[in-house]
């Protein structure tokens, strides 16, 4: 199998199968939590949960003062990384272009040398990240395979995204093969894992926000 | 002038490409002041752009000699500020820059009659020589012998 | 040995035993030794040799004999050969006939039937263990290899005939490279790249569709100085026109780097001259030199004219999922896979909801009161 | 599996929603709210970060509400609930956790820990591994009346001597009353000035009230062992009397979780809305103050902070009211450094007073508070819970410290103005 024939099976049939996997594990996932439903909530409220639910989707993206002192590098390491995570992944123009073809539609995207920047910025971030984990107490002792496996799942995409940028260690084709493949693992592997977070604590966030909106708390 | 055609608005930009070749240039001719052996630096290989050759010009100056050699297209060998420094351009027909390069010899390697040619040439003469006074082609004359 | 006025005349002087050098051959065609040399320079820089090589290599090349070379076309469309006859600017262009002694190419030669195949094989036979022999073309091999003779023989049999003493085999175009567009989905005639029949000789792929006229020039005079072939990258290219890619030497690419992309081929992006990624250039994943050597001596190649890059140059071009789709785009029918995938989800995540809930009724069924009577005994 | 396991899974099952699914669902084990957890930051023991703690429940769900694990556990790959397990989670389910909120107010991914702890203990009291302590406190509660064993008699015995001193009259069993006012143990036991305050602010108010003979105790065991059947048995006492003495009002003393129990939990254990109003005292007297019929002379000199019960404040939505009542009685009032809604728990909430192998832990997470208390160096600490009153108490005999605690109540009660002065 030479480079290009490698670029075009990741191009082609796996990413139709890591795309199966992905969309229909992330539908299966989030069907089943919202199918299981919650009980009607007899107390009188002070105020509607509704909104509430709604602020507290975005507000918890900014810790409390109190969490950032005692925790600086958990915040500002995962705050660093989603950002040039997500600017990587979603204002990258040839991403932009694979999710016009997924989705139907696409957006603007930014200058390559910015999302170069990020996407350094996401990986020094994401080693920052993980020796965090190895050496804070709380968290070596919270991990397992569960937490190094999406770790490495989300590393490679950048590693392997920067390397073809840059067009190092292997020729464009190969490199690009890879980076399409590390994707499609992230895909595939996805709906299994932690990375499920991703989506759910949107809806994680809507529960406690509404909540404790309704006891008149803002969270 | 470069095989590699960008944007002005990049052409306009120094990538300090020139210094380093500089470095490059003053080495060889220590070479050939030392050793006599001749070196050269092909620099349409390199993504020079319209800056860095500017800038390359400036330091490198001009010198005393200017010469045009009319062979499959022409050339141009112009010796730079610092003797024994060459800039050699070679043109196709079409005055498309085909090649460019810096010799540091003391005598760029095309601008010499070529030892083949002079043995050519002195046949010719002497058939020249030999023969009626009628002219003909060169090209003719060597197909006869 | 007949030789008769059909004969062509690199046929004939390879029957005739000329045996003068190639400077000698070249001085009686006018070609003076300093055009030569600057001939030499410019092959040492495409070649990415030493500027400092240049004489050294044209005073080899003087010494050289005309290499032989015996071309075979198969599953072609004689475009390489066009583009090789078109080489360089009008004062050079002949001389890579010069340096090689063609000396069977069925297009070119003025011989036909018998004669034609006696020359290849008088060739053969008087350059033995010497001769290159240059294709292009795919060989089919479905089928027995019906789907393209010559002479009443197989190109399968041809090829295997003709390169069993040949010094080395140089697949021109990107159908002898790999395969090419009779290789392209769905294969009809099973056509297979040069590489993959021939693996006792050496082979030097050239492809592009067709390649350029420079790096096969390049290539021989490489040959015929060093007597070795030049470096070659994982698919048998040689590095010095394969090295880089389309994209980096693209005077597009600060427009990739500001973001700055085409997205129709009429818009104002377009007009500006910005970055044809969008568009599906293959820029990127293409390794040659059009950028940087161009076409036509020179003037342009595809991408200066507006039109994305076709990556003619790399294995399986035609199926890569379409000319003008991104390198980024997924080839398959993702938006419909989506959808398919994400409805099949969504019931299968109500299938298994409907399993929670049915689990949780009957845990809720299976409620044993909490009494404090059982607590003071626990 | 056992039976005990068996019934714990049982009840895991029934308690896990969609919430508890998205919760699990998107936690990344990024370990902050340890940092907001006291028996973590206190002992500094990573056993003690809040999600850890929810480990057999979240092994339920894995295993039987998500298609994927529900497979996993088909071939055996699902870790499994054991009684091993459950017993040793005891520790962490009761002892470690004051169900303060905390936690569910600093996740990133917004998970309420909290509240999913009380949907653990759920499990954990149907498999009866529960601390004896609360196991005692919910049999006296259903039994005698009153988790501390309060009965009827001591409560009339107060009435007589408050009657006695004050002159005043204790409304008891008083229908078409508009209030009904609950106490908790503790009031009745250690801090009978509570129902004094009481007395005397509705007198000055001129609202109606009344105590039922038959539904005094505020405070609910049930909710804090994490058994509703318990809890509903102890609210159903409430919403009988309320609905006998057809009151408009009940009021929750100067208790935190029985604020929980009553106003947020109620409803819904006994499966449908009160037909009366369920408030805090401070909401009541907030109410007061706004409609002028609570009007206070005198300050108190002292500077003076107040403790925010997490039930009252954090879980119950009561945060303003404090702030504006002690505004009437304070001129130097000083906030601590995290207040309101992101207070310190006392250390010894949601039952881990009523747990006697927690004393020691209890007093270590006490420390937060007195870090707390240190930076701020207040002359009287106020708060508005008999619980943490109690724990702040002790804790600073413990640790040395000498700051009076008072209740916010009684205080606004001392300094309430005479009729003839209100007159005037």
């Amino acid at each position: 199998m030479t480079a290009v024939d490698f670029l075009a099976f990741t191009r082609g049939p796996l990413f139709d199968v890591a795309l199966i996997i992905f969309i229909a594990g992330l539908a299966i996932r989030f069907v089943e939590i919202l199918v299981l439903g919650r009980r009607r909530d007899f107390s009188e409220p002070r105020r509607g949960g509704f909104g509430s639910g709604l602020r507290t989707m975005f507000s918890r993206t900014l810790p409390e003062t109190g969490t950032m002192k005692r925790a600086p590098t958990t915040v500002v390491a995962g705050w660093v990384f989603h950002i040039g995570f997500l600017v990587t992944l979603l204002l990258f123009v040839p991403h932009i272009e694979m999710f016009q073809a997924v989705l139907g539609f696409g957006w603007p995207g930014l200058p390559t040398p910015i999302i170069d920047f990020a996407g350094i910025l996401a990986m020094v971030a994401m080693v920052v990240v993980l020796i965090n984990r190895l050496r804070n107490p709380v968290m070596r002792f919270l991990s397992g395979f569960g937490d190094y496996l999406p770790w490495l799942l989300t590393f490679l995409p950048l590693i392997t995204g920067w390397l073809v940028f840059h067009r190092l260690l292997l020729p464009y084709p190969a490199m690009l093969g890879l980076h399409i493949l590390s994707v499609e693992l992230l895909m595939i592997l996805f709906p299994f894992t932690k990375l499920m977070h991703t989506f759910t604590a949107f809806l994680a966030r809507y529960y406690t926000g509404a909540a404790f909106g309704r006891k008149g708390v803002q969270s | 002038m470069s095989r590699f055609a960008r944007p002005h608005w990049v052409e306009k930009m120094s990538s300090g490409m020139a210094k380093p070749l500089i470095g490059e240039i003053s080495a060889a001719l220590d070479t050939l002041a030392a050793t006599g052996v001749a070196g050269a630096i092909d620099l349409s290989g390199l993504p020079l752009t319209a800056t860095d050759r500017a800038e390359l010009e400036v330091a490198l100056g001009s010198g005393e000699v200017e010469a045009k050699v009319t062979a499959a297209g022409t050339s141009e060998i112009r010796e730079t500020g610092f003797a024994g420094v060459w800039w050699v351009r070679h043109f196709d027909a079409g005055g498309r820059v085909l090649a460019e390069i810096l010799e540091i010899a003391f005598v760029p390697q095309l601008l010499g009659a070529q030892g083949d040619d002079i043995d050519a040439a002195a046949r010719r003469l002497r058939t020249e020589l030999a023969r009626t006074p009628e002219r003909e082609t060169g090209r003719e004359t060597v197909h006869a012998d | 040995m007949q030789i008769d006025e059909t004969t062509p005349n690199a046929a004939r002087s390879a029957a005739s035993g000329d045996d003068r050098t190639l400077g000698a051959l070249l001085a009686a065609r006018g070609v003076s030794r300093r055009a030569f040399l600057k001939y030499s320079s410019y092959l040492a820089s495409l070649l990415a040799l030493p500027a400092s090589m240049a004489p050294a290599m044209a005073a080899s090349l003087a010494k050289a004999q005309r290499q032989s070379v015996i071309w075979l076309s198969f599953q072609e469309c004689t475009g390489c050969t066009e583009s090789l006859t078109r080489s360089l600017s009008p004062t050079l262009d002949d001389l890579i006939f010069d340096f090689i002694s063609l000396d069977y190419h069925h297009t070119l030669q003025a011989a036909s039937g018998h004669a034609a195949e006696e020359a290849r094989m008088q060739a053969m036979e008087a350059h033995k263990g010497k001769y290159i022999v240059a294709v292009d073309g795919s060989v089919p091999v479905k089928d027995g290899g019906i789907y393209s003779t010559i002479a009443g023989m197989s190109n399968l049999d041809i090829l295997e005939e003709t390169t069993k003493d040949a010094f080395a085999v140089v697949a021109i175009g990107s159908c002898a490279a790999f395969g090419g567009l009779p290789l392209a989905d769905p294969n009809p005639t099973g056509a297979v790249p040069v590489t993959e029949l021939v693996t006792d000789k050496p082979v030097i792929n050239i492809p592009g569709c067709p390649p350029i006229p420079e790096a096969m020039a390049a290539v021989l005079a490489h040959v015929l100085t060093f007597g070795i072939l030049p470096e070659l990258d994982s698919l048998g290219r040689p590095k010095s026109f394969y090295g880089e890619s389309v994209h980096d030497r693209c005077y597009r690419r600060p427009f990739y780097d500001r973001g700055e992309f085409a997205e129709s081929f009429d818009d104002e992006g377009a007009k500006k001259g910005w970055c044809l990624y969008k568009l599906g250039c293959k820029g990127p994943a293409t390794s040659n030199a059009c950028a940087t050597v161009k076409w036509n001596g020179g003037t342009s190649f595809p991408i200066e004219a507006g039109h994305p890059c076709l990556g003619c140059s790399e294995p399986g071009f035609w199926d890569m999922g379409g000319f003008y789709r991104a390198l980024s785009v997924p080839t398959g029918d993702v938006a419909r896979i989506a959808a398919v995938a994400a409805g099949a989800g969504v019931v299968a995540g109500a299938a298994a909801g409907a399993l929670h809930r049915a689990t949780k009724s009957a845990a809720r069924g299976k409620h044993h009161t909490v009494t404090v009577e059982e607590l003071e005994e626990k | 599996m056992s039976a005990n396991v068996e019934r714990a899974v049982n009840a895991f099952k029934e308690q896990i929603d969609a919430s508890t699914a998205a919760f699990f669902s998107s936690c990344v084990h990024c370990g902050l709210c340890a940092e907001a957890c006291l028996f973590y930051l206190e002992t500094g023991d990573p056993k003690y970060t809040p999600i850890h703690k929810l480990e057999p429940l979240r092994r339920v769900w894995w295993s039987s509400y998500t298609l994927f694990g529900r497979l996993a556990s088909l071939i055996g790959l699902a870790p499994k609930v054991t009684d091993d397990l459950l017993k040793d989670w005891k520790e962490l389910v009761y002892d470690s956790c004051s169900m303060c909120g905390r936690c569910s107010m600093v996740c990133p991914v917004g998970n309420d820990i909290t509240g999913m702890i009380r949907k653990e203990r759920e499990g954990m009291i149907a498999a009866g591994h529960a601390p004896d302590g609360l196991k005692g406190a919910s049999s006296r509660a259903i039994k005698i009346g009153s988790p501390m064993g309060v009965t009827l008699k001591a409560v009339k015995a107060q009435i007589g001597h408050l009657e006695a001193d004050t002159g005043m009259t204790i409304p008891v069993n008083v229908e078409g009353a508009e209030y009904l006012v609950l106490m908790s143990s503790m009031e009745i036991m250690n801090y009978p000035e509570y129902l004094e305050a009481i007395a005397r602010i509705f007198e000055a108010a001129g609202a109606s009230w009344t105590i039922a003979s038959d539904a005094f105790e505020a405070t609910n065991s049930g909710i804090q062992i994490g058994a509703s059947d318990i809890a509903r048995e102890l609210v159903m006492r409430i919403v009988a009397a309320a609905e006998r003495l057809k009151v408009k009002t009940v009021i929750s003393p100067e208790c935190g979780h029985a604020y929980t129990a009553l106003r947020w939990e109620g409803p819904n254990l006994i499966g449908r809305p009160f037909p009366f109003k369920a408030r805090h005292i401070l909401e009541v007297l907030d109410e007061f103050r706004a409609d002028g019929r609570l009007q206070t002379e005198g300050f108190e000199e002292d500077r003076l902070t107040f403790h925010d019960p997490c039930q009252i404040v954090r879980r119950g939505g009561v945060i303003d009211e404090p702030r504006r009542l002690i505004d009437m009685v304070a001129k130097d009032f000083v906030e601590m450094d995290d207040n309101g809604r992101y207070n310190w728990c006392c250390g010894a909430g949601g039952g881990v007073s009523a747990i006697e192998e927690a004393h020691d832990l209890k007093l270590t997470a006490f420390l937060k508070k007195k870090k707390q208390l240190d930076a701020v160096k207040p002359e009287k600490l106020m708060t508005a819970c008999a619980n943490c009153r109690i724990q702040l108490e002790e804790g600073m005999e413990e640790t040395g410290m000498d700051i009076p605690v008072i209740g916010l109540t009684e205080t606004l009660a001392e300094h309430l103005k005479t009729p003839e002065t209100a007159k005037g």
